[in-house]
């Protein structure tokens, strides 16, 4: 039963021309759109957080659920721990921000301080703001690696010892994250607008993350089945991740209608530019993120078989990974780029990009350890489980 | 007077072992009582699954258009008020109304529905058939027609599942 | 809005006049003549109001005039010629109690006076009037007042009353009797009166001011030989100096001076220069608190720093010096200053030395101010009253040789420092007689009491600066059976001509030769009685000569007086109370005191650091010379080494409101600024206070700046806020009409809260009393916050209006659930009492909390029976007759706030259609604008580009309160700016 | 229905059906302790005294209570958000984790979901009384009339008025379909003719049929699955009374999921202090074991936390905004004249949680009672902190006050408490505690026979 996953060159192909097609994108459009550097820099921060928020949901997904003491989830732990190991790559990335900060934050040139940044820059400055990303990188690959030693340890031996440890990790991983998912989000994406603030961004871009990590597991599932692995994954666990992918979208709606609505409903000027920059500024793509992350996961979702069957399924999850990516594009954009920005060729390419090396890691982390783990006390409850 | 043969089980693995029997053998089950819901026993009966759920649905769709019409004829067309400087049509005000009475007409109208289908309600005159069902007994109700060859047929196979017991019922 | 004047003379004109009456003239009267020819059944807008018109009373709303008949108040069937209900007559009148002065127009509904407001054409009251003129329409309907003629405690008809004071004087025609008055400055009332001392030689008229000005009047004689007080005019004058004179509160005739005042200092595109004020005071009075500069000094160095003032400025035109004490820095430089401003500057003393007083007129006679800033061709006749003339009265009283006294409108018992000493005299007279409208401390002792009319039922007239005259007449028939004093003296000397003819022929004789446009006298009279006010030419007299006075001996008679370093008392006026006559009326005992914001009670005031010496802190109390207990109030500004009390509280007879309010403190007015000793005892006294915190904590809520960063920069002070262009998600609504806002001109504001009470009387905001007020329930619209700032001892201190903005993002509206409150096409935040269900979210939800709830059910609008709040007897029916008709009464559990006087802008917008016109701009005024004595708040139309407030709107100086958080208010400030020398 | 064996069992002394349903029926059946009575009359007392105090407050109106021109809310609507918090964790239980399938649910959703009802009855009364004219509450219906009006649908109150309702109604629905089968069972097993009769009427005629129980099972499903969002948007409308403010420390973006995560917060803290003690008085303790202790402090440390992390976010981007009166609000939270509420609320709501990391505590009944008590006084305390210290000092120092509570306001909260204790003792005396049928579906897969009790 321990049958490894192995990377076909097949594969390992497809993944390398989706990179190559996304460099020939990027060409073209310095050809054509010659993009400032603000628009390079853009989608460099853009999709290093959106692969970094697939990694971080991987190590999220193995100990929200240790926690919880479920045991559905045993029997696809391989895929999470796999995502997981793209982070010290995506931190890697993070750092090369450093020479693209004043192309992104306004508040690290020191000129353009007005009283209000002034107020805040010994939070917003830069040595502390990298301080901050060493802690989080060092904290949550040191604990995802832990994570996964011992689950690979728990394969040899079936000392319960090992149980009890990984619960342990579990539950200072999610203290870690809780707090340092708000503060991430406050560095990296909110303070693109120095003067704009929301006490609900920190759990918004949460869930966001835990969204399109949902669909990116959908994704991967599927493709490991359409390869003919994971036969002892049945339309049980499709249902539940279904579930999962339907009631935190609408999670998801709930928190960014409340943002939207609260700040829509006092209309206080420094709070409201934000959405009035938005929906002003880009009123399709305003409510394409509404639609692709709400109104379809929500009707395509909402009957009972329709959760179970892996194509309709892997159809849904892509719609919404789209859509996840156009939200934080949102989120970025109109601060660096203000009016000017739209999705050129350079986006595009630079996700084509991102996706293939971030395939290519996971499905090659994936590879290296059996498919199926073995003396998890849960693991046979994961087998014979019905909604 | 119609007589029932009414066999009576105390454990449920035994109770859905007889029905897969007297499905195969193609005896017509009138009605299976248990004290609580046993899993998989309306697959093995071949029950169809219940549209309760589509009946949500509708009543759902039907309460946000009611709702969301509502509120705008309300305050667009019947009385527009100046209220705040707000836009008389303020959609994101309307939503939380909207989404309540959703919920709300969703719920009742499941649940008339499951109390008008399963004929249960305030004075619904069931017929009780035995005290202990709702205690700790399980019952197969099948038709026991004239000729006693059927009925004989029908006390074999259930001794040979070891019916607790087997008692023959008349109704009006 | 066009001033609807009506004489009441009208009535009894002959026959013809009454046709030509009937003519339709423009289309206002044809509409209203349908009420006019009687059958329709009058249909005023309050139901309930008409009932109070028919009470059983026998009140007849036929203006009083002495020859009507009496009738009794019928609904309607013959509607007397004037009123017609739902529409208001306004009859020109003059206010005068004792020593206040205010030329008025009386706004009557159904024949009855609800609103007092200023007469325009006066150039003394210029359209406004004081809080105490406000409020005093309310004491017309006081329960309290004496309702019949008394001899010893018993009721007696006129005739009788008459007989029985006619056979006393008689019997008393050998020894002498007293007639003690107030200031007497009504030519008719001193002409009864010579008839009446004519009649009874051995009455002796005197009069007595509580606040005296002897000290002046003396100086004036002594130095120029004129008699009367100086017409100080405060907008001639660049540099303003004041030793311990509140002239914008108590002092002489304040709403005069505020106008004058405020002129000077209203900047605007045209005028950016501005008069500069140093004040010299011990307690932080409403002009302390105006000036740019103060000095906090014991009332003990006042005449020190005159005198060495006075040296300086010798010394700087040359003249020898005189040995005074070497002057502080402050004094040489003023000295310098005033130099620079000769005959554009002013300097004045409340200093009630004689001395002083010679000095401040040789200092004003050095600086060439005579007939530039002070005027002395028509003095001000207010204040007559020597000191020693009632001192001399008291010594007689005491000894005997007066064996009777007549106090008319005077409370010397109460008000007198030697009160005991008076009370111990009149209860061993033989003679005593009170004529006064309410019962008070002396009354009570009096054997005859003949009541008084209230001056809203009296005929009078009045000459408050020589050569300008203002008529009185009444608004209502007397209420009660009372008579009028000058018509009892013409009664008792045995004119039996009435005193309204009197004041006729006195005028004819008098005033009507002096004038040329009239040919006839009658419509010469009539039309003064229309316009209220007559002014004749002033005759210039001769050059202006100052005695040789040995200014030797006065330097030397001040600076003798050695300097004592004991807490030094300090008795003052409170602008609210005043001297304690008014204490009965409830509007002004809730009435927040423009400096502490404490209603109903007075307090010792002690500095800060004088506070902290003594372990003392706000509510203490604490023992005065070891009997007198009262509480403490720390007040920012008081003068080190002194402390300061309110007169006018600890009243004992006076009606339920005023009675035991406060603490009696006038037999300590002593004028020699006598020592106190202070000791802290037991005991926490809670303060009704409107206003608990002081300081602004740094916010940019009211905007100041220097004058000469103004001079530089116009926006000083008004430029700091980070501004997010165009960031609202749905656009700003727009009001294709009218859009009505309010404009605060902060620096035209000097707090004195007039407007509150205007704003009280025009829109019927009940009383709560001093309990609900300590638990912050107060009702009223309009709040005018005082923030201190800079160092405690040396306060900045600056005073803001704050009523409803009426904001077109109204926090208030978005929130409540029944949508009681929304928004007209006209921008005025609207509040349906009625559909009010009292969540109160509205409330919280308003940043500047002007949102008011009726906590209790103050006003009897409540079904629910017998859960009456009403302390002050404000729900008796004859306290309801002074509600305006127009406004409705709000029930317990309703939310209330400021209109913008609603019915005021639909009675405007009425008379503009009736008329086949656009509202012009000034057509409406808001009460409080109406009011306000400087003119700082403007009502306009923000889309009428061509109005004031326009103007006023765009001004570099404007700003919105909180404008950060986007209410988009309509109601603006104009920053205040202060002219300190850098 | 496979369960790995080192799951604790749910069900202790491996009881058979008919013994589940004599141990449950029991408290219903036998006469009630002197306890039972003693509790009764002190809670009816305490009702009657609150009811009087409405009455007064009625006709004399709020000046009675310690409100003022600035704080115009005070006792209560803290009691109404506190009440409404208590209530979401009845349907939190029984539908949320329903989804969740966490077995453990099953022995404590019945008396959960009544706490429910009756925690909303409670809450339901203070929007009435503390309105100026709650005669005229009718006016918040959008009922046609006369003068054409409607109600202010943008209003946050309004939006309060269909919530609660609406969550009362399906609470009610959701709690009486689950109770129909038992009320069954109560009918066939109670001797006297009118309880009977009551419990036959009740009980809807229900007879256990299999079509009958797969649509109850599909009903309760579905209502379960649209319980949850309700439970979310409920408590968030109630969060928007004040987040959709501009009144600095009201106005919050967080407040919706912020008030949830308190809301079942403060619920699982009452559904501990309820049941430590019911399940000892009506000796339930096989069914409702330690290890729903331990879970349900699981949630209660979870939900803590979310609290704790919700304080420090709205503190520190109070800072990071810039904006002076929001600085000012929360400065003068902990350091002004309410410091007091201010740490109370710190300590009850986000420290002494913390110590339930420990297992030994999380098992430890004394403690988890004495805690649920703390956490429910501190939840009190972060609604009167947030209405009462925002509001007593917001943006015109001019209009700054303080509030001190009447004893009629005192009152009215002692009265919500003795109706909401009231209720669930009579409860207790007519309906079976634990949802007998739901136990005996579990029984057999997480009773004790079945696993090998591991050491864990």
């Amino acid at each position: 039963m321990d049958t490894n996953y192995i990377l076909s060159k097949k594969t390992k192909q497809v993944f390398l021309s989706i990179s190559v097609i996304g460099i020939l994108l990027i060409a073209l459009s310095f050809l054509f759109e010659n993009p400032e550097s603000k628009q390079v820099w853009m989608n460099v921060l853009l999709n290093n957080l959106y692969f970094l928020f697939l990694s971080l949901f991987g190590v999220l997904f193995i100990a929200l659920h240790k926690i919880a003491h479920s045991g559905w989830h045993v029997s696809l732990k391989r895929i999470p721990e796999a995502l997981s190991t793209f982070l010290p790559y995506s931190a890697a990335l993070m750092f090369l921000l450093i020479f693209g900060m004043h192309d992104l934050y306004h508040w690290s040139h020191h000129d353009l301080h007005d009283p209000i940044i002034e107020g805040k820059s010994a939070y917003l400055n830069l040595p502390f703001f990298f301080i901050r990303m060493a802690v989080y990188f060092t904290g949550w690959i040191g604990l995802s690696y832990l994570l996964r030693k011992n689950s690979a340890s728990q394969d040899l031996s079936n000392d319960y010892k090992f149980h009890k440890q990984g619960r342990i990790l579990a539950a200072l991983f999610m203290a870690f994250f809780a707090v340092t998912s708000s503060t991430m989000s406050w560095d990296w994406i909110m303070s693109v607008d120095p003067h704009w603030f929301s006490t609900l961004f920190g759990w918004f871009v949460f869930i966001g993350l835990f969204v399109s990590g949902v669909a990116a597991f959908i994704l991967i599932i599927a493709l490991l089945k359409a390869q003919g692995y994971l036969n002892f994954v049945n339309k049980e666990h499709l249902h539940d991740l279904g579930k999962y992918l339907f009631g935190f979208s609408i999670f998801w709606m709930y928190l960014w209608f409340f943002q939207y609505m609260l700040i829509w409903y006092s209309h206080i000027p420094e709070e409201t530019i934000y959405f009035a920059q938005r929906l002003h500024g880009f009123p399709i793509l305003f409510f394409t993120i509404l639609i692709l992350n709400f109104l379809f996961p929500f009707l395509a979702l909402m009957t009972r078989n329709s959760k179970r069957n892996i194509k309709w399924l892997a159809m849904v999850a892509a719609v919404v990974l789209i859509g996840q990516w156009l939200n934080i594009y949102l989120m970025l954009s109109p601060g660096i780029m203000g009016e000017t920005a739209k999705i050129g060729l350079i986006e595009i390419g630079s996700a084509c990009l991102y996706l293939g090396g971030f395939l290519f890691v996971v499905l090659n982390a994936l590879s290296k350890k059996p498919l199926l783990c073995k003396n998890d006390p849960f693991l046979e409850e994961s087998f014979h489980y019905e909604t | 007077m119609r007589s029932y043969i009414s066999a009576y089980f105390t454990d449920e693995e035994d109770l859905l072992r007889a029905i897969k029997i007297l499905m195969e053998k193609k005896i017509l089950i009138l009605d299976v009582l248990t004290p609580f819901p046993v899993h998989g026993i309306d697959k093995v009966l071949g029950l169809k699954e219940s549209k309760l759920p589509t009946v949500g649905f509708i009543a759902g769709a039907i309460g946000t258009l009611f709702a969301f019409g509502f509120q705008t004829w309300a305050f667009v067309v019947d009385y527009p008020l100046f209220i705040g400087g707000k836009p008389h049509f303020s959609i994101p005000a309307f939503i939380p109304i909207t989404f309540e009475v959703t919920v709300l007409f969703a719920a009742f109208a499941m649940v008339f529905a499951f109390l008008f289908r399963s004929k249960l309600g305030l004075g619904a005159k069931n017929k009780i058939h035995d005290e202990r069902i709702t205690d700790d007994r399980f019952v197969i109700i099948i038709e026991a027609n004239e000729n006693d060859e059927y009925f004989n047929n029908v006390k074999a196979i259930l001794e040979q599942e070891e019916a607790h017991e087997i008692q023959l019922k008349e109704h009006k | 809005m066009k001033k609807y004047w009506k004489s009441q003379h009208e009535k009894n004109e002959s026959s013809e006049a009454k046709i030509t009456k009937h003519t339709p003239k423009g289309n206002l009267e044809q509409v209203l003549d349908i009420f006019e020819d009687g059958t329709a059944e009058a249909k005023s807008n309050r139901r309930d109001f008409l009932k109070l018109c028919g009470y059983s009373l026998a009140i007849t709303t036929v203006l009083s005039s002495c020859e009507n008949t009496v009738q009794k108040a019928i609904p309607y069937l013959n509607k007397p010629e004037e009123i017609t209900p739902g529409i208001a007559n306004y009859y020109a009148s003059t206010y005068m109690n004792a020593s206040d002065y205010a030329s008025i127009l009386i706004k009557t509904r159904e024949g009855r006076p609800i609103k007092i407001e200023g007469n325009n054409l006066s150039p003394i009251s210029n359209g406004a009037c004081s809080a105490r003129v406000q409020a005093s329409v309310l004491s017309l309907y006081d329960n309290s007042r004496y309702q019949s003629p008394q001899i010893e405690k018993e009721k007696v008809s006129w005739d009788k009353f008459d007989d029985s004071i006619l056979k006393a004087l008689d019997s008393q025609k050998e020894n002498k009797i007293a007639l003690l008055t107030p200031t007497i400055f009504s030519p008719s009332t001193r002409k009864a009166i010579k008839y009446f001392t004519d009649a009874y030689p051995n009455i002796k008229w005197i009069q007595y001011d509580t606040q005296s000005a002897s000290a002046i009047l003396q100086a004036q004689k002594l130095c120029f030989g004129k008699d009367g007080l100086p017409d100080y005019r405060f907008n001639k004058a660049n540099l303003i100096v004041s030793f311990d004179a509140d002239f914008l509160g108590t002092w002489l005739n304040p709403s005069e001076y505020i106008k004058t005042y405020t002129d000077t200092r209203k900047l605007s595109g045209s005028l950016n220069k501005m008069s500069r004020h140093i004040q010299f005071e011990s307690r932080m009075s409403l002009t302390g608190s105006n000036a740019d500069e103060r000095h906090a000094i014991k009332p003990s160095e006042l005449n020190l720093l005159i005198a060495q003032l006075y040296n300086e400025i010798v010394i700087l035109k040359g003249q020898q010096k005189h040995d005074v004490p070497e002057a502080t820095k402050i004094i040489k430089e003023l000295a310098k200053d005033l130099l620079e401003q000769k005959s554009h500057s002013v300097v004045v003393s409340g200093s009630q030395e004689l001395n002083a007083q010679i000095l401040i007129n040789a200092i004003n006679y050095e600086l060439e101010n005579f007939n530039s800033s002070i005027n002395l061709e028509n003095p001000l006749l207010n204040h007559q009253a020597i000191d020693e003339d009632m001192d001399q009265l008291i010594d007689n009283l005491a000894s005997g040789q007066v064996k009777g006294l007549i106090c008319y409108h005077t409370n010397p018992v109460y008000s007198h420092p030697k009160g005991e000493k008076i009370k111990k005299a009149i209860e061993s007279l033989s003679f005593s007689l009170s004529i006064h409208e309410t019962p008070n401390e002396t009354s009570s002792l009096m054997k005859y009491i003949a009541p008084d009319n209230h001056y809203l039922e009296s005929w009078n007239d009045a000459e408050i600066k020589k050569d300008s005259y203002s008529l009185m007449q009444p608004a209502i028939h007397p209420l009660f059976d009372t008579r009028q004093f000058q018509a009892s003296l013409l009664k008792w000397s045995g004119q039996d001509v009435d005193y309204h003819k009197f004041i006729m022929k006195h005028w004819e004789e008098t005033l009507f030769p002096s004038q040329t446009l009239y040919t006839n006298f009658k419509s010469y009279w009539e039309h003064t009685l229309q316009e209220g006010i007559f002014q004749t030419k002033t005759v210039s007299g001769n050059k202006l000569k100052f005695a040789e006075l040995d200014i030797i001996k006065i330097l030397e008679a001040i600076t003798q007086k050695k300097k004592t370093n004991r807490i030094e008392l300090q008795i003052y006026e409170k602008v609210t109370i005043g001297d304690g006559s008014m204490a009965n009326n409830p509007w002004l005992q809730e009435m927040p005191d423009p400096i502490s914001k404490i209603c109903w009670d007075n307090y010792l005031n002690i500095s800060p650091k004088q506070a902290k010496e003594l372990g003392l802190e706000t509510g203490n109390m604490i023992k005065l010379n070891g009997d007198l207990e009262l509480p403490v109030y720390i007040l920012p500004g008081q003068a080190y080494n002194t402390v300061s009390i309110a007169m006018g509280y600890g009243r004992t007879i006076c009606g339920k409101v005023g009675k035991d309010v406060g603490f009696k403190a006038s037999h300590l007015n002593t004028n020699q600024h006598s020592s106190v000793t202070l000791e802290k005892i037991e005991g926490h006294f809670d303060f009704a206070m409107t206003q608990t915190h002081h300081s602004m904590e740094g916010r940019a809520i009211v905007r100041e700046a220097n004058l000469d960063e103004y001079q530089k920069n116009p926006k000083a002070g008004n430029d700091h806020k980070h501004e997010y262009k165009n960031a609202g998600i749905y656009k700003e609504p727009e009001f294709p009409n009218h859009h009505w806002g309010l404009a605060i001109d902060l620096n035209a504001c000097v707090g004195c809260g007039a407007c509150t009470i205007a704003c009280q009387a025009e829109n019927n905001v009940p009383i709560v009393g001093k309990k609900e007020v300590i638990r912050a329930h107060e009702m009223s619209w309009i709040r005018i916050d005082r923030y201190f700032s800079g160092d405690e001892n040396e306060p900045g201190v600056v005073f803001q209006p704050v009523m409803c903005q009426h904001c077109d993002n109204a926090p208030c509206e978005n929130v409540c659930p029944v949508a009681a409150t929304n928004h007209s096409s006209e921008g005025l935040n609207q509040m349906i009492y009625n559909r009010c269900i009292g969540t109160r979210y509205c409330g919280n939800n308003c940043p500047y909390k002007v949102r008011r709830f009726n906590w209790f059910d103050y006003t009897q609008a409540d079904s629910i029976p017998n859960n009456l709040h009403d302390p002050t007897g404000m729900t008796l029916d004859l306290s309801r007759m002074v509600l305006n008709p127009d406004v409705t009464i709000r029930a317990k559990g309703v939310i209330e706030k400021c209109s913008m006087c609603v019915q005021r802008i639909q009675e405007g917008k009425l008379n503009a259609k009736l008329e086949g016109r656009k509202v012009k701009d000034g057509d409406i005024k808001t009460a409080c604008q109406q009011t306000c004595p400087s003119g700082a708040i403007l009502f306009g139309d923000l889309n009428d580009k061509g109005s004031d407030l326009f103007k006023l709107a765009s001004s570099d100086r404007n700003y919105h309160l909180l404008e950060e958080i986007h209410t988009l208010p309509s109601v603006s400030y104009l920053t205040k700016i202060r002219n300190k020398k850098s | 229905m496979y369960v790995s064996p080192i799951r604790e069992p749910l069900i202790k002394g491996n009881k058979t059906y008919s013994q589940i349903t004599q141990d449950i029926a029991a408290p219903i059946e036998g006469k009630p302790g002197k306890a039972w009575y003693m509790g009764l009359t002190i809670s009816l007392s305490a009702m009657f005294f609150g009811l009087a105090m409405m009455g007064y407050t009625v006709w004399e109106g709020i000046g009675s209570w310690g409100l003022n021109r600035t704080i115009g809310w005070g006792w209560g609507i803290t009691n109404f958000v506190w009440w409404v918090g208590i209530g979401h964790a009845g349907t939190f239980i029984s539908a949320i984790l329903l989804l969740f399938r966490q077995k453990w649910r099953t022995s404590i959703n019945r008396s959960a979901e009544a706490m429910t009802i009756f925690a909303i009855l409670c809450a339901g009364l203070f929007p009435l009384i503390h309105m100026g004219r709650p005669l005229l509450a009718f006016f918040v219906f959008p009922y046609p009339n006369t003068r054409g009006l409607w109600v202010n649908f943008n209003s946050p109150l309004l939006w309060d008025v269909f919530a609660i309702s609406t969550y009362l109604l399906v609470s009610l629905l959701f709690w009486y379909m689950g109770l129909i089968p038992d009320i069954g069972t109560m009918r066939d097993r109670v001797s006297s003719k009118i309880k009977k009769y009551v419990y036959g009427l009740l009980s809807f005629g229900w007879t256990g049929s299999v079509k009958h129980w797969q649509r109850h099972e599909k009903l309760s499903l579905i209502l379960a699955g649209i319980a949850a969002p309700l439970v979310l948007s409920v408590h968030s409308i109630v969060s928007a009374d004040f987040a959709t403010s501009i009144i600095p420390g009201w106005h919050t973006t967080i407040f919706p999921p912020y008030f949830v995560a308190g809301a079942i917060f403060s619920g699982f803290a009452m559904v501990l202090t309820l049941l430590v003690v019911t399940r000892k008085v009506l000796n339930l303790e096989n069914y409702i074991t330690l290890a729903h202790i331990e879970s349900m402090n699981k949630i209660i440390i979870a939900t803590g936390s979310i609290v704790g992390i919700a304080y420090m976010t709205e503190l520190f981007i109070s800072w990071y905004s810039g904006v002076e009166y929001e600085q000012y609000a929360f400065l003068n939270r902990a350091t002004g004249p309410y410091w007091w509420a201010y740490a109370i609320m710190m300590t009850c709501n986000v420290i002494s949680p913390q110590l339930l990391w420990f297992r030994k505590l999380r098992r430890n009944l004394v403690f988890t009672f004495i805690l649920s008590i703390f956490i429910n006084i501190g939840m009190w305390f972060e609604r009167f902190v947030i209405i009462v210290t925002s509001l007593h000092r917001d943006y015109l120092p001019s209009s700054w006050s303080m509030y001190s509570p009447t004893i009629v306001e005192v009152g009215i909260f002692i009265g919500t408490l003795g109706l909401f204790f009231s209720c669930f003792l009579l409860f207790i005396r007519v309906f079976p505690v634990i949802a007998i049928a739901e136990i005996k579906t579990v029984v057999k897969s997480s009773g004790e026979k079945e696993t090998k009790n591991e050491t864990l």
